[in-house]
């Protein structure tokens, strides 16, 4: 199969008893592309990204991940091959200092020492040295945010998916976000659950638009938007 | 044929004993998702009161077992409750440490006032004859009563109005007390229900097994698996898993002996919880009573 | 830690192991030094791997069996020493393998380690008739294996650690144990074990194989254990199936809570003071103070404290008194986790 | 009261209360006794009575004048049912309390947890409990009955009475393991079969599919040789099944804890047991006996055969080191082993120099309304079963509990 993309997605559904949270989605993401995936509540965004980061396993379709199936394989696999992944609930280690939190990212494909060096350099990228020796369960909830972005560099990889980045930043932190984002890009392909429309636009990118399980459309940020019928799905709420 | 009907009845009896020793427990479990692992020491309270109030102040051993026992044992849940459990509600791990201490503080409180003998009184209901064989006819009242048991729980949560706010309640806590009901209030009064249950098993086992200081891990342990496998749904939970584990423990005894029939109990749990680590109820029942 | 921190506490067990017969029985005292290595590895897994064992003496009545009949077997001491470490850690891999990688998790993994020990422990207690024997060594059921070779210099059978050595012995191994623990926090595994503790889908996420990583962690602890069996079996001369009930399991859960989760020292602590409360309660001279009707029985005592203890105290003695004086001896990663691991379970909680 | 004071000093000092020793001078010249029995816990309604009856016979012999001239003072210890203590409370005894003698052990179990450590540790030791007989051992002193004396009269007079298919339930530990060959012995000896054995842990209390199973099997009489209070529980559900009526029971252990009189008497009636000893029975040293003890202890409600003969035990012990001369070990052995005899609570007891162990006057008893009524008496029964395979004279080095093979 010719490998013409990091994440290659073809006909994946979910199943929950009954009902169907996800159909026959194909998704295709190009080496550093940096793609947001939007969608109003329940439209099937964070099902989509369990199925790719192993948490949930796909009832049909095909995910491969540079060209490996992924399909059954388990986060720490997915983690394995080199994907940074964030979640929606800020999903730290509390009672570890910050450094310890980075370095424990960082020790997994390194030795001791360089991953020493890797924190220090970590702690200065998402600027958060000043802090180093802090229990993380005591920083407030965009500096955990912070950190935890900090473990998904720490591992230095080539893919790296998040969700809902935005959620409970505030404005300049969510600023700050982004531009660390940016520069994640700079080295890896990402992939962006988002709700916040501003947040988007900030990126300013590629989005996919989910909607009932299924993709609407796919595009510039701006297009898209603009386009009436994701319009409606996200004003009209009456589904 | 004979040998049939006795070896049916001796799995109902079972089915029905572990059926009431885990109600209280199952209820405290699936509504509030507190393990109380003093459980075993409140059945014996219930027994202990039972034989108190019928053998020192002659009440009528029916109203003894059946109203005096589950009344005491729910005020005595009621102050546990105020006292220790509220605090700890939400964190699962610490409820059952505290009450496991509780469980250990009531062994050696029954061994100071009752003495570590057991006590028991004389089974109100004679022996029926099955063909060749005899059995205890009080077996008989026994598995009616668990069937009581069962049917009023399930009433009480399905019909009610308070069993509809307890529900709800459990659900989401806040979202009743937005609705005007006190969910402190809530939560104490299913501990005392739970607790009660665990008074009327202990009120109606006293007679057939004799009550001791030390017989509560006994019940616990059985109690905590039932509880366990049989997952969150309080009703359907409790039926299944007794009726699994009844059955597994009274087929393996008559097959081999007592003693194995209580180790394929315990193996059987193991096996149960490997395959379904949510328990039955979790994975068949999900959602239901 | 460091060679200065190594030095010092050395010293400071040197000290206390001479001390403490000036004070106490050393029978007793070898006894509370087998107690405080079980502590030690029900403190390191439910303390640093977040696995709350409710059967830990599963391990340790196992290491005591096994000691005892490799004993009888072979006739002398060693053998079976080295086999009490194996077996329960091999039985720990297993266990442990069957409950993580099959997703099992808080109640239920401490209704599962539960059900083990309880299961041992009745099955221990059928083994009475003559055809439960491995070797030369009867089990013996309820009566349990008494006259078993206890240690000896190795190579000389006949020339016993008994007493005043025993204890010595006891408590140098004791103090290895825990010196090989902190070694193990201290190592990347360790410290990705308190990741782990703290956040397991993070841990997850950054690539480490937790289930592996936990069964690995688990198996050690019943290695420990299995040796604090093997040490308690030769202090005291005989094994019975009571090693594994529900009593013991439960005291073990309380040395560790009152002592302090997520230190080392602090269960330890534990396991020797309450041990030697429990003893001091079983003295006919105590209850004779207070007459026939003793409000002291030990089991309401243990039960108050355990009890005072969660309401109170959930971190336990020693963090709390960490908290008061600030950072000391402990370790880099001992950072007060009483409480953290609740906000973790409220977490558990609220997501369910 | 100087036991109480000297072991709470004890106490305290353990504890690490205090740092004043307690004087060793006035407890010098003493003679320490050592009592090591299970006062709590679920063996408490056996060791009771027991500690009781220690107190009872060392006090007699203080007020008496002692022994050589000397007070006796008693060190009791409560192994709390635990059979781990005994070992450790039996090292404390030896090392540290230096004790001239133990007397002790309700259970196998426990006797044969500290049976080796006291006779490594040269300590001579009086176990005195109704038990399943064949111990060997030259530093051990069995006083009680065993099965020669009791299940060799009791299978054999019941199944006269009854029939000869019997059904044995017993406690799961060597006490009912071997019993239950030994009646497996005697039954085929006097024509009858064992059918059925079942075997119990202690902590076994419901019996509800073991009754069923008896039913189907139908036998003539059960044998019960069960143990502790859980156990209890049998009686109580043969009864609520109307089996009392039905099928009878016999039991090696019946009234060893006075279950008889925790049952009610509708559920204890019928049941045979032998033993040495029966508060009912007509023989002036029982009588004598009752009375010392209710004026001791009150009431002798709680008396039962096993706390008689620990009295025996203390008696014997006492004769022996009388003819001694000295509290040496050897010495006393020695004395014991000429044959020294006592008469007490369960008639006249004559030591067998070639096992150790005791011979009795026996008597066969029905259980009627809470009593012990005598149905038939048995004068100086030998413990032929231990006497067949134990000869301490020829191999004084011997130090094995022979099992019944079957």
């Amino acid at each position: 199969m010719a490998r013409d993309g990091v994440v290659e997605a073809r006909g994946v559904g979910v199943r929950f008893g009954g009902v169907s949270a996800l159909e026959s989605v194909d998704f295709t993401l190009a080496d550093n592309e940096l793609r947001c995936l939007i969608g109003p509540n329940g439209a099937g965004k964070s099902t989509f990204f369990k199925c790719l980061t192993g948490m949930l396993r796909p009832t049909e379709g095909d995910i491969r991940i540079r060209g490996i199936d992924c399909v059954g394989a388990h986060p720490h696999q997915i983690a394995g091959l080199g994907v940074g992944i964030k979640t929606q609930v800020p999903s730290v280690m509390n009672g570890l200092s910050v450094r310890e939190n980075i370095w424990i990212a960082a020790r997994r494909l390194n030795t001791t020492r360089s991953a020493n060096r890797i924190v220090s350099e970590t702690l200065e990228r998402i600027g958060i040295a000043d802090s180093a020796g802090d229990l993380v369960g005591n920083l407030a909830h965009g500096r955990r945010q912070l950190v935890e972005f900090g473990t998904v560099l720490a591992g230095n990889p080539w893919l790296i998916l998040l969700d809902e980045p935005a959620a409970g930043l505030t404005a300049d932190e969510a600023e700050r976000a982004v531009a660390v984002i940016r520069e994640m890009n700079e080295r890896a392909a990402i992939i962006v659950v988002e709700h916040d429309m501003h947040f988007i636009r900030q990126l300013a990118n590629t989005v996919t638009v989910l909607h009932r399980g299924r993709i609407l459309t796919e595009g510039y940020v701006d297009t898209v938007l603009r386009d009436p019928v994701v319009r409606d799905v996200y004003l009209g709420k009456s589904q | 044929m004979d040998l049939a009907v006795v070896v049916v009845y001796e799995i109902l009896y079972t089915i029905a004993f572990l059926a009431l020793i885990s109600a209280g427990l199952a209820v405290v479990f699936g509504m509030m998702r507190v393990v109380n692992l003093a459980h075993g020491e409140f059945i014996l309270l219930g027994g202990y009161t039972a034989i108190v109030a019928h053998n020192n102040l002659g009440i009528n051993l029916f109203v003894s077992m059946l109203v005096i026992a589950p009344v005491v044992v729910a005020v005595f849940g009621v102050v546990i409750e105020r006292l220790i459990v509220r605090f700890l509600y939400g964190r699962l791990i610490n409820t059952m440490l505290a009450t496991w201490g509780l469980s250990l503080a009531m062994i050696g409180s029954f061994s100071l006032i009752f003495g570590t003998t057991t006590t028991s009184v004389k089974a109100p209901i004679g022996s029926i004859s099955v063909g060749a064989f005899n059995i205890s006819g009080y077996n008989i009242f026994i598995i009616a009563s668990a069937i009581g048991v069962i049917a009023l729980i399930f009433a009480i949560l399905r019909f009610t109005r308070a069993g509809l706010v307890a529900r709800g309640a459990m659900q989401n806590a806040d979202m009743a007390t937005a609705f005007g009901y006190d969910a402190s209030r809530i939560y104490m009064a299913t501990f005392a229900a739970g607790a009660a249950l665990a008074g009327l098993a202990g009120g109606i086992l006293a007679p057939l097994v004799g009550i001791g200081p030390n017989a509560g891990s006994l019940y616990i342990a059985k109690a905590f698996i039932t509880v366990i496998s049989g997952g969150a749904s309080v009703v359907s939970g409790l039926i299944t898993s007794s009726g699994f584990f009844g059955f597994v423990t009274q087929i393996v005894t008559f097959l081999t002996n007592s003693v194995i029939g209580e180790l394929g109990l315990l193996v059987a749990a193991i096996i149960l919880l490997r395959l379904l680590p949510t328990g039955i109820s979790g994975r068949f029942f999900k959602n239901r009573l | 830690m460091t060679s200065r921190q190594l030095v010092l506490s050395v010293v400071i067990a040197a000290i206390v192991m001479f001390v403490l017969p000036v004070f106490f029985d050393v029978l007793n005292l070898t006894t509370y030094a087998a107690y405080a290595l079980l502590a030690l590895s029900l403190g390191f897994v439910w303390g640093y791997g977040g696995i709350l064992c409710f059967g830990q003496t599963a391990f340790y009545g196992l290491g005591a069996y096994v000691y005892a009949m490799t004993a009888i077997n072979l006739g002398e001491a060693w053998g079976g020493f080295f086999l009490a470490i194996l077996i329960p850690a091999i039985f720990a891999a297993i266990l442990g393998a069957m409950m993580f990688y099959g997703r099992l998790s808080d109640v239920y993994l401490a209704v599962v380690t539960l059900v083990v020990t309880l299961l041992l422990f009745r099955f221990m207690n059928t083994t009475a008739g003559p055809e439960y024997v491995i070797g030369e060594a009867r089990m013996g059921g309820y009566n349990g294996i008494p006259g078993f070779p206890t240690l000896h210099t190795p190579g000389n059978p006949d020339a016993n650690i008994y007493d005043e050595e025993l204890y010595y012995f006891t408590f140098i191994i004791l103090f290895v144990c825990y010196l090989l623990t902190r070694w193990l926090l201290g190592s990347p595994f360790g410290r990705v074990l308190v990741g782990l503790r703290e956040n397991e889908q993070r841990i997850e996420l950054l690539g480490y194989d937790v289930r592996a990583r936990k069964t690995a962690a688990f198996a050690f602890g019943g290695g420990l254990a299995g040796l604090a069996g093997c040490l308690y079996a030769n202090a005291a001369e005989i094994v019975t199936p009571e090693l594994f009930s529900l009593g013991l399991a439960a005291e073990a859960i309380i040395w560790v809570i009152v002592g302090g989760t997520g230190t080392l020292i602090g269960p330890m602590i534990g396991a020797a003071v309450l041990g030697h409360l429990k003893f001091v309660l079983g003295l006919q001279s105590i209850k004779q103070v207070f007459g026939k009707e003793n409000p002291l029985e030990a089991t309401l005592v243990f039960g108050m404290i355990l009890v005072l203890f969660v309401l109170f105290l959930p971190r336990g003695v020693v963090p709390s008194i960490q908290g008061w004086f600030g950072r000391s001896l402990v370790g880099r990663f001992k950072s007060g986790s009483g409480m953290r691991r609740r906000t973790r379970s409220e977490r558990a909680r609220n997501g369910a | 009261m100087t036991i109480n004071r000297r072991q709470f000093m004890q106490g305290a000092t353990a504890a690490g209360a205090f740092a004043t020793i307690p004087s060793v001078a006035q407890s010098a010249d003493t003679i320490k006794f050592g009592s090591i029995l299970d006062t709590s816990g679920i063996f408490e309604a056996y060791g009771k009575p027991m500690e009781k009856t220690h107190q009872l016979a060392v006090e007699e012999i203080n007020a008496a004048g002692g022994l050589l001239g000397r007070q006796i003072e008693m060190i009791p210890y409560d192994t709390q049912s635990n059979m781990a203590l005994y070992t450790q409370y039996a090292r404390r005894m030896t090392r540290r309390d230096k004790v001239d003698v133990i007397h002790g052990g309700i259970l196998s179990a426990s006797r044969e947890a500290i049976r080796p450590t006291l006779r490594k540790a040269k300590t001579l030791y009086f176990y005195n409990t109704t038990y399943e007989g064949g111990v060997c051992d030259r530093n051990v002193f069995c006083t009680g009955t065993t099965p020669a004396q009791q299940s060799a009269i009791l299978v054999p007079e019941t199944i006269k009475k009854w029939g000869k298919k019997i059904y044995v339930l017993a406690a799961d530990y060597n006490y009912g393991q071997i019993t239950t060959n030994w009646i497996r012995h005697y039954a085929k000896n006097a024509g009858g079969d064992v059918i059925q054995a079942d075997f119990f842990p202690l902590n076994v209390s419901d019996f509800g599919s073991t009754i069923a199973k008896i039913q189907k099997a139908k036998p003539d009489m059960v044998m019960a040789v069960l143990v502790g209070a859980a156990h209890l529980s049998f009686y109580r559900q043969w009864a609520a099944a109307g089996m009392n009526r039905k099928i009878p029971v016999a039991s090696t252990t019946m009234s060893s804890g006075n279950d008889h009189r925790i049952l009610t008497a509708s559920e204890g009636d019928g049941i045979m047991v032998c033993q040495s000893f029966s508060p009912e029975a007509d023989i002036p040293s029982v009588k004598t006996f009752l009375t010392a003890y209710k004026k001791r202890f009150g009431n002798t409600d709680d008396i039962h055969e096993i706390a008689a003969s620990s009295y025996d035990g203390v008696r014997l012990w006492a004769e022996g080191v009388k003819k001694a001369g000295t509290l040496d070990r050897m010495k006393v052995i020695e004395a014991l082993e000429t044959g020294i005899s006592y008469t007490g609570p369960t008639g006249k007891v004559t030591i067998d120099p070639k096992t150790h162990h005791v011979t009795h006057d026996m008597h066969l008893i029905e259980i009627k309304n809470q009593k012990l009524n005598v149905i038939k008496s048995y004068s100086q029964i030998p413990p032929s079963d231990t006497q067949a395979v134990c000869d301490l004279q020829k191999n004084p080095d011997d130090t094995k509990q022979y099992e019944i093979k079957i």
